[in-house]
């Protein structure tokens, strides 16, 4: 039963309307739409799933544009990215909108929240289900849409506005870049169709533009250098829309596209570089930042980006099913992570981690998951973290030198500011006198479920089940490497994760007294450096957004003054010409005989002037 | 003999043409006209249409400058003579007459007129009879003219107290 | 003799205006309404135009070649009792008037239709000089006629000095050419022209003559007049001179300039059609500051010369079908126009711009009557004026005269300015001040507004019957 | 036959005959008068659209009849796939604007003839095949646009008014220029629109170039053509909301349509020749628009603005000469006409309660008006180009259309689409974000009746989104053809 | 032997001195007389070349009689608007009336 797929997508969809359209009437009920909605997609997915066995590949639908003569379908494409971006859309969002019914228990937007996750979940598996660019590009703009909405959410914050207001356009600068290598892929081959991508054949210099292209809507989806500045801010909005939008899901639909154009990327080691090399840079910044933030989710977030950037890094380096799998694995465990930081600004109101700490013995289900998703993501094994980092590890290590040393970099940082976050969270004493407590079970029951997949989701990868993920996903690349992964590097990667973490336990548990400000005052530009994320915002700001404004000011001031000028100025030229002319007319009667003898001696002169003077 | 007289007659009509628009007294200006108008009617003469000749005579002479020096005494008071006669054009004016003269000359004296010898009188019957039959209407018509400038004359001279 | 009485047959309608005029001037010993000898006058009228088609049917050339009975003339000679009756009608409500000389006025209205129309079948230089000045002067006569109001007696004298030189001057040239040719006789110059034209005092003579009819026609630069006249004299003489005295001016251009020396006459289409750039060019740049409504319509006048001019200098089959279109149209629509203004005066005691403001509230009909007339002289669709704009300018092109098409259309949109800003007043703006008792009758002023904005915008729409009109009497002439 | 296109053309002008002779105060009477001829009129327009013949080159419901002998002038009426997709929105618009009246408090009598004078007008101009009758609608439209805004504008409405009657008038003199040159260059003349293409495109180049530079500066200027735009911004801020709709949803399209009717078929060489320079202008007219609407304070004027870039994307399309591009043109008219008008509306309705259009006053109306913050963040979305709803496939297919002629040109002024979405969310933020300004309780939502009024033109733009096919099948064969007769 | 060139010549110079005296003479009546010059101007032509042609019906001369005729209907006139504008204005000075301008 594979023809259910393309049902997917309806029934969030659906909910999305009933919701903005009923929710007054609907109220709390309205959550529980949308999640029952989730539900059957989950359950279609894994229908799907079982049933792709039975075949794979796209399924026309019908056609929505005729495009140069080509027929542009709706379709569905079924393959096992597909499934596996399927299952991980829909428990995840099944499970964050759970979440969300006690985290926005008091909203007076309650049924609007509900309605935007619908609408986000159903554009989402829209977007991995969509069979060509097109549609891809349609799903995928809806995405940012619902980001932007749910960002906004809090519309009367300002900086919550403006956050939305820069997720979008940021993005929107990437997908603009994918739109152009939409049209220049199709310029070259003449098909947008996924399953077309391999047999792609055209000028060289179109189709690696076109990768190019297409990876700069990967870079402003999954928030990568230079794009990146976005998703910090898209903090603003709850926490649950950045555990399941700016962590799990739609941050990862970037990759994602990378790994579905695979074979186009794999055909110009130019474009696989570029990707490598854009995500290692995106790694190791994110990294080093995420390293001195005190902002509980601002560090997720910078852990966000340093992780796709990772996933990036392994797509490039070839690793097509390594970056694929740790997208899988950073899902479960980001958007734990993510919950558990919004269960506990639920429970503390702050964001702030200088004024938590000691957490761990009032929120204890909470701080349980908290610490299972932290060591995960610091890649200890044999937590899912570990296994897809090690698979991007062993990926880089031999002929890119300089990306493994990169992904070793971003390892030891990972699990240094992710001890140092859980650190200061959990453990140690409360620095400040906050009301806590623990989270209601709509809450509690989704980070059991998730700590439960961040715990085993990895072992499907790992060599103890054969790397049966990897060679589920080799349906369409071979998963290159059969023989058993190289120890070295194994143990390289507990090593830094490992260091990572007792760097952080001796800095912020034992010698918590002195040690952090001595190596501030140490390292003092280099922490203010990283404090101001590189100024990269102020960067933009100055080269980019201020002169931009100050061109559309200065358009709208030669619009008045030159281009509308010129037009009232040839009209007042008219009119005072006028004006003067009318001088002319003095009034009195032997002016007008002079002006008349005059213009009769000037015809006179220019009719007869040369008969006349022949003599 | 007829050709001294008439150079004599036109220089003298000339002269006094230019007399009549270049004095400051109007009324002075009235007699030098008087006085071109006769020298056209001499002219007339000699060119051997005596009726034309009294005809200047009898209505110029006789009525227009009649009634012209009428007009000048009515409005005498300010016609006086500190008053200047002329307006700020006159320079250029006198240019403008100047040009036109020239132009005048030298596009009708490039026709090849040749001189006339001698011109037989038309008699006056023939004249009359062709003004009531080929200029019969031009003729009536102008009664109507007259008629209605004699009304219009009437109507705006009038002044009901 | 044959010849003279088909020619009294031919001239039964002037006759019968003739007949009224004194009528008129004999009512006004008896009484002093203006409706009683408006109405004669206007019965005058109206016979007269009864009697019109008759005369059609005498031979062709009358009095001894002083007259033609061409379908020219026949078509100036409609346009003319039209235009007489149209302004015997807005005249009829005219307050303006010296009471006393109302049956005197008639007199004069009349007389000056007898003189149009004599001159519009004008076929002799001599016959063109006598009726040219029997229009001048009654005209000079009529734009005096509001003896007690200066700027009437103003007008009046105006006209008369730069009438007077200017009828000198084309005398002076009528002189020349007699001097040339030995005739007068319009078809014996068609003849004998040929042998002259190519000489400076041919062409001297031409230009001489232009000058007292383009003063009719209030041609740049013989203009100057224009302005200062009709915004001096009794508005309904003003409209009389916009129209009458105009068609008769072009109906003198059309049979001398392009129907007698037009062949020969070389630089006669540079000539004429630069004098019609700068009279429509001069006319609208000059009207577009002008606040007093008058003054207004006389610079508006003088950029619709500048149309009507160009159909004679392109001089093609088309182009005077379309000069002939325009010139009635023009008829129609001036007429109105002035109608309008006399009724605002009326009601508003003022001629001004501004004092326009919201008249559409006090008086909806004449809004937008006037309205439609204004619309129509600045040349937009569906209204005629469009139409006749549209045959200057197919004729400009037809003759590969593009630019002269160019010409004319920006000036039209320049024209659209300030024909839009006395539309922008009655309509746009709020009324100033309390609504002035209506007039107590304007049914004539209405019933002239009703029929002129009314057949602007059927012949705007069909005007198959003008147009087959023109053609065929293109065809017989 | 039914003659349907007269009706739809002269049935507003009976509308207004019939509100001329109602009496002066009964308003509701001629709101309902004309309201019903306007719906009458829809009806007719849907009509029209279920019996077109999809896959008919030649024109359809064609009404010929001689008018003028004297000059070969004929009635002739018929419309083709370029132009039934356009009566359709004429008659949308017409009515939607003419239920959105209500905004008209004085002279309301009027308002409504001078109204449903418009709509003949504008209706006319899509119809008409005959050069002469075409100008006649075309120019019909000014007169009482000139009135409408003159009137009932805002606070500069004479400056506005005048200023697009004379300089809309100065284009179309030119043409009118070029349709008589046109006109003569045929044996026997002749006005017929569809036949003269045989003629002109024979003539010379050199002619042929200068009768298309005559017919590009009156549809130019009405498109208008960046730098012949700047009537649009004071005409639409001035302009009452009824009437922006109409302005912006229609008017605009009437010197597109132009170049399809007639600019291109008429003059294919100059067409190929002049095609780059309309590109260029195409990309002036996205990136310059985009950028001043971003400097925009007042609302309206913002989306003024918006217009001039978005009917880049048409004249983009436009120049792309091919199918692609054509069918992205036509459709993006199309769709700026929908979005566009209920963008007005919206700022129309905003303002009735605000009675200030100044950006920088609002703020956080989400919270007191949360039905209009949705529609406005949807019309917003919509116009910005989000898949999904109808903007984005007229821009994706002129862009696409383009980028297959001029490469680097259409990336570039692919980056309108980022500053379109930046001023529009930036509009967004300033009115629905943010702190709620000043004082909430004049923001009442929005009523039944401005719902009704947005809600067919929102669903229009997401049926169209999801299913572009409902309007391009109205214009593919009628594309094809033109591009059969252009190469 | 009649000089037609110097005839010509003269009436050229009286039409000139009448132009002159229009454009200059303040006085309307200054005017008037100098519209005169210039109308015998076109007279002593018209007689001139009724007499050069030897024209049968005497065209020239009756023109030039109908001349005389209305240029004393013309004097009568201009005097009469004299009048009236001396009436109205107190001035016969042409640059004392400009009310009507612009």
């Amino acid at each position: 039963m594979v023809n259910v797929a393309h049902l997917i997508p309806l029934f969030p969809f659906l909910a999305f309307w009933v919701n903005i359209l009923l929710g007054k009437t609907l109220h709390r009920a309205s959550a529980w739409i949308s999640i029952i909605a989730s539900l059957i997609s989950m359950v279609l997915s894994i229908s799907t799933a079982q049933g792709f066995l039975a075949g794979a590949g796209s399924y026309p639908l019908g056609t929505w544009l005729t495009f140069f003569g080509q027929p542009i379908a709706f379709g569905v494409i079924v393959d096992p990215l597909t499934v596996m971006m399927l299952l991980v859309v829909t428990v995840v969002a099944t499970l964050i909108m759970i979440y969300s019914v006690g985290y926005m228990g008091g909203d007076p937007h309650f049924s609007r929240y509900f309605a935007y996750m619908s609408l986000f979940t159903a554009s989402m598996l829209g977007l991995v289900l969509a069979d060509n660019l097109l549609m891809l590009y349609i799903f995928w703009e809806g995405v940012g849409l619902c980001s932007y909405l749910l960002i906004a959410f809090w519309f009367e914050r300002p900086a919550a506005a403006r956050a939305g207001l820069k997720a979008f356009l940021t993005t929107r600068i990437g997908d603009t870049g994918l739109l152009l290598g939409i049209f220049l892929l199709f310029a070259a081959t003449g098909s947008l169709s996924f399953t077309d991508l391999s047999k792609a054949n055209g000028p060289e210099w179109m189709l690696m533009a076109a990768a190019l292209l297409i990876f700069s809507g990967a870079v402003g989806k999954s928030a990568q250098f230079p794009l990146h500045v976005w998703l910090p801010d898209a903090m603003e909005g709850p926490t649950a829309v950045s555990a399941l939008i700016h962590a799990a899901t739609m941050v990862a639909a970037g990759v994602y596209l990378v790994a579905r154009c695979f074979v186009l990327f794999a055909a110009h080691p130019v474009c696989l570089e570029v990707v490598a090399v854009m995500g290692g840079i995106s790694a190791l910044m994110a990294a080093s930042i995420a390293s001195v933030n005190n902002d509980i989710k601002k560090v997720l977030a910078y852990s966000t980006i340093s992780q796709l950037g990772l996933m990036m890094l392994g797509l490039g380096v070839g690793g097509y099913s390594a970056g694929t799998f740790h997208l899988m694995t950073h899902a479960f465990f980001k958007a734990l992570l993510f919950l558990c930081a919004g269960s506990i600004i639920h429970g503390v109101h702050t964001q702030d981690i200088r004024l938590m700490g000691g957490l761990f013995y009032r929120m204890k289900t909470t701080g349980i998951t908290f610490v299972i998703g932290t060591l995960a993501i610091a890649g200890v094994p044999p937590l899912s973290g570990f296994w897809s980092k090690d698979e991007i590890l062993a990926q880089a290590f031999g002929p890119h030198p300089v990306l493994f040393i990169t992904a070793l970099l971003t390892s030891f940082l990972t699990a240094f500011y992710m001890a140092r976050l859980m650190l200061l969270v959990l453990f140690g004493k409360s620095r400040s006198e906050l009301q806590t407590h623990e989270s209601p079970v709509t809450m509690r029951f989704p980070l059991v479920v998730l700590s439960f997949f961040a715990l085993f989701a990895g072992l499907l990868g790992s060599p103890w089940m054969h790397h049966a993920f990897q060679k589920f996903l080799a349906f369409q690349v071979p998963y290159p490497s059969e023989e058993a992964p190289s120890k070295f590097v194994m143990g390289l990667s507990i090593g830094v994760s490992l260091l990572g973490i007792g760097l952080a336990y001796s800095i912020y548990i034992l010698h918590r007294r002195f040690l952090p400000e001595g190596i501030r005052a140490q390292f003092g530009w280099l922490y203010r450096l990283l404090m101001n994320k590189y100024y990269i915002d102020e960067i933009y700001e100055a080269v980019f957004v201020q002169p931009f404004l100050r061109l559309c000011r200065l358009s709208f001031r030669f619009d008045m003054a030159a281009i509308d000028g010129v037009v009232n100025g040839i009209a007042n030229l008219v009119r005072r010409a006028g004006g003067i002319l009318r001088r002319l007319q003095s009034g009195f009667v032997q002016n007008y005989l002079l002006i008349q003898t005059i213009g009769v001696l000037i015809v006179i002169m220019t009719l007869l002037g040369k008969l006349c003077f022949q003599f | 003999m007829v050709e001294f007289a008439i150079y004599s007659i036109g220089i003298g009509a000339c002269v006094f043409a230019i007399l009549s628009v270049a004095v400051r007294d109007i009324f002075h200006s009235a007699v030098w006209l008087s006085l071109t108008l006769l020298c056209v009617s001499g002219l007339y003469f000699s060119l051997n249409a005596p009726f034309l000749g009294v005809i200047q005579v009898l209505v110029y002479i006789g009525g227009i400058i009649t009634l012209f020096i009428f007009a000048i005494k009515l409005t005498a008071r300010i016609g006086d003579k500190t008053i200047a006669q002329t307006n700020n054009q006159v320079l250029i004016s006198l240019l403008a007459s100047v040009v036109f003269f020239v132009f005048l000359l030298s596009a009708i004296l490039r026709h090849p007129w040749g001189r006339l010898a001698t011109v037989k009188e038309l008699p006056l019957k023939e004249l009359g009879q062709s003004l009531l039959t080929n200029y019969m209407l031009p003729f009536e018509f102008l009664s109507l003219i007259l008629l209605a400038v004699m009304v219009g004359a009437i109507v705006i001279g009038k002044v009901k107290k | 003799m044959t010849n003279q009485i088909q020619g009294l047959s031919f001239l039964f309608p002037e006759a019968i205006l003739v007949f009224f005029a004194i009528g008129c001037c004999l009512w006004g010993v008896f009484t002093n309404r203006s409706a009683l000898i408006g109405t004669y006058a206007l019965l005058g009228v109206a016979m007269s135009a009864l009697s019109l088609p008759a005369s059609f049917g005498a031979g062709k050339n009358l009095f001894f070649g002083m007259l033609t009975n061409d379908p020219f003339s026949a078509f100036f000679r409609q346009v003319i009792l039209i235009v007489a009756g149209l302004a015997i009608m807005i005249s009829l409500d005219y307050k303006d008037l010296d009471r006393a000389d109302l049956g005197e006025y008639y007199f004069f209205l009349l007389t000056i239709a007898v003189s149009l129309m004599l001159a519009a079948s004008a076929n002799n230089l001599l016959m063109i000089y006598i009726s040219l000045e029997s229009i001048s002067l009654v005209s000079y006569i009529m734009a005096g006629y509001s003896k007690r109001d200066i700027f009437s007696s103003e007008a009046g004298m105006k006209y008369f000095l730069f009438g007077a030189v200017s009828t000198g001057m084309t005398l002076y040239g009528i002189s020349l050419i007699y001097g040339l040719l030995g005739t007068l006789s319009l078809p014996a110059i068609v003849g004998q022209c040929s042998t002259i034209m190519s000489e400076p005092a041919a062409g001297l003579a031409l230009l001489l003559i232009l000058v007292g009819f383009g003063f009719k026609c209030s041609l740049v630069p013989f203009h100057m007049w224009t302005p200062d006249v009709y915004q001096g004299a009794p508005t309904p003489m003003a409209a009389l001179f916009s129209v009458g005295s105009k068609t008769v001016g072009f109906a003198f251009l059309l049979r001398v300039f392009v129907l007698t020396f037009g062949k020969n006459f070389e630089s006669w289409p540079l000539l004429a059609s630069m004098l019609a750039i700068v009279t429509m060019t001069l006319g609208n740049l000059t009207a577009l500051e002008q606040t007093n409504l008058k003054r207004l319509l006389a610079y508006s006048t003088i950029a619709q010369a500048g149309y009507i001019f160009l159909g004679l200098a392109i001089a093609t089959p088309m182009g005077i079908k379309a000069f002939l279109f325009y010139l009635f149209v023009y008829a129609l629509m001036n007429m109105g126009a002035f109608g309008a203004v006399i009724i605002i005066n009326n009601s508003l005691k003022s001629e001004q711009l501004e004092d326009y403001s919201g008249f559409y509230r006090r008086d909806p009909l004449t809004a937008v009557t006037f309205a439609i007339l204004l619309l129509s002289l600045a040349g937009l669709p569906p209204l005629a004026g469009f139409l006749a704009k549209f045959f200057i300018i197919a004729a400009a092109v037809e003759a590969k005269l593009t630019v002269l098409a160019g010409i004319v259309v920006i000036n039209s949109v320049v024209a659209v300015y300030y024909y839009v800003r006395i539309i922008k007043f009655m309509f746009l703006h709020e009324p100033s001040g309390q609504a002035a008792p209506p007039g107590p009758c304007r049914l004539h002023l209405h019933l002239v507004l009703v029929i002129t904005a009314a057949a602007n915008l059927i012949l705007g729409l069909w005007p198959h019957a003008i147009l087959g009109w023109i053609t065929n009497l293109l065809r017989m002439g | 036959m039914f003659p349907i296109l007269s009706w739809l053309v002269f049935l507003p002008l009976g509308g207004a005959l019939v509100v001329f002779l109602l009496p002066k105060k009964e308003v509701g009477l001629m709101r309902g008068v004309a309201l019903v001829s306007s719906l009458a009129v829809l009806i007719l327009s849907l009509r029209l659209c279920l019996g077109f013949a999809q896959g008919k080159t030649e024109m359809q419901f064609v009404e010929v009849s001689p008018w003028i002998p004297q000059m070969n002038v004929m009635y002739f009426l018929g419309v083709d796939g370029l132009s039934v997709s356009l009566v359709f929105l004429t008659a949308l618009l017409g009515f939607l604007a003419c239920a959105a009246s209500g905004c008209i408090l004085h002279r309301q009598k009027e308002y409504f003839i001078l109204y449903q004078l418009l709509m003949t007008g504008m209706m006319g101009t899509f119809v008409a095949l005959d050069f002469f009758l075409f100008y006649i609608f075309w120019e019909l439209v000014l007169i009482p646009m000139y009135f409408l805004i003159g009137i009932w504008g805002g606070p500069r409405r004479e400056y506005a008014a005048m200023k697009f009657f004379l300089y809309t008038l100065a284009g179309s003199v030119l043409m009118l220029v070029a349709i008589i040159t046109v006109y003569f260059s045929a044996t026997p003349h002749s006005f017929n629109m569809l036949e003269l293409r045989n003629v002109t495109s024979t003539l010379d180049f050199p002619l042929q170039i200068f009768l298309f530079l005559a017919f590009f500066a009156a549809f130019a200027i009405k498109v208008p053509i960046f730098p012949f735009h700047t009537w649009l911004p004071d005409a639409h801020v001035e302009a009452p909301t009824p009437i922006s709709v109409i302005l912006a949803g229609v008017l605009l399209k009437l010197g597109a349509y132009g170049f399809f009717r007639i600019g291109f078929p008429l003059f294919p060489a100059a067409a190929h020749y002049f095609s780059f320079a309309l590109a260029i202008l195409g990309l002036l007219n996205v990136l310059y628009g985009a950028c001043v609407a971003m400097a925009q304070t007042d609302f309206k004027k913002m989306i003024a603005y918006s217009s001039v870039s978005h009917m880049g994307f048409v004249l983009l399309g436009l120049a792309a000469m091919n199918a692609t591009g054509f069918n992205g043109a036509l459709l993006e008219m199309f769709n700026h006409g929908i979005i566009t008008g209920a963008m007005f509306l919206l700022v129309g309705m905003l303002y009735d309660r605000a009675h200030t259009r100044d950006l920088n006053q609002f703020g956080g109306l989400s919270g007191p008006m949360p039905v209009y913050a949705f529609y406005l963040t949807f019309c917003s979305l919509a116009s910005l180009g989000l898949p999904g709803l109808n903007g984005f496939v007229g821009e994706f297919l002129s862009l696409a259309g383009s980028f297959a002629s001029y490469r680097i040109l259409t990336a570039i002024s692919a980056l309108g689409l980022i500053i379109t979405a930046g001023y529009f969310l930036y509009m967004l933020q300033r009115v629905l974000f943010g702190p709620i300004a000043t004082n909430p309780r004049q923001y009442s939502d929005l009523q039944a009746t401005e719902i009704l009024t947005l809600t067919p033109l929102t669903i229009i733009m997401i049926v169209v989104g999801f299913f572009p096919i409902v309007i391009l099948q109205f214009q593919e064969t009628a594309v094809q053809g033109l591009l059969k007769w252009l190469f | 032997m009649i000089p037609v060139h110097f005839l010509l010549e003269v009436s050229a110079v009286l039409f000139c001195a009448g132009i002159y005296g229009v454009l200059t003479r303040r006085n309307v009546i200054g005017i008037l007389i100098s519209i005169e010059l210039i109308l015998n101007a076109a007279n002593l032509n018209l007689v001139l070349f009724d007499r050069y042609w030897g024209s049968t019906d005497g065209l020239g001369q009756i023109f030039a009689l109908f001349i005389v005729a209305i240029a004393a209907a013309g004097s009568v006139v201009g005097l009469v608007l004299v009048i009236a504008i001396y009436r109205n204005g107190k001035s016969i000075f042409t640059d004392k009336f400009n009310l009507l301008k612009w």
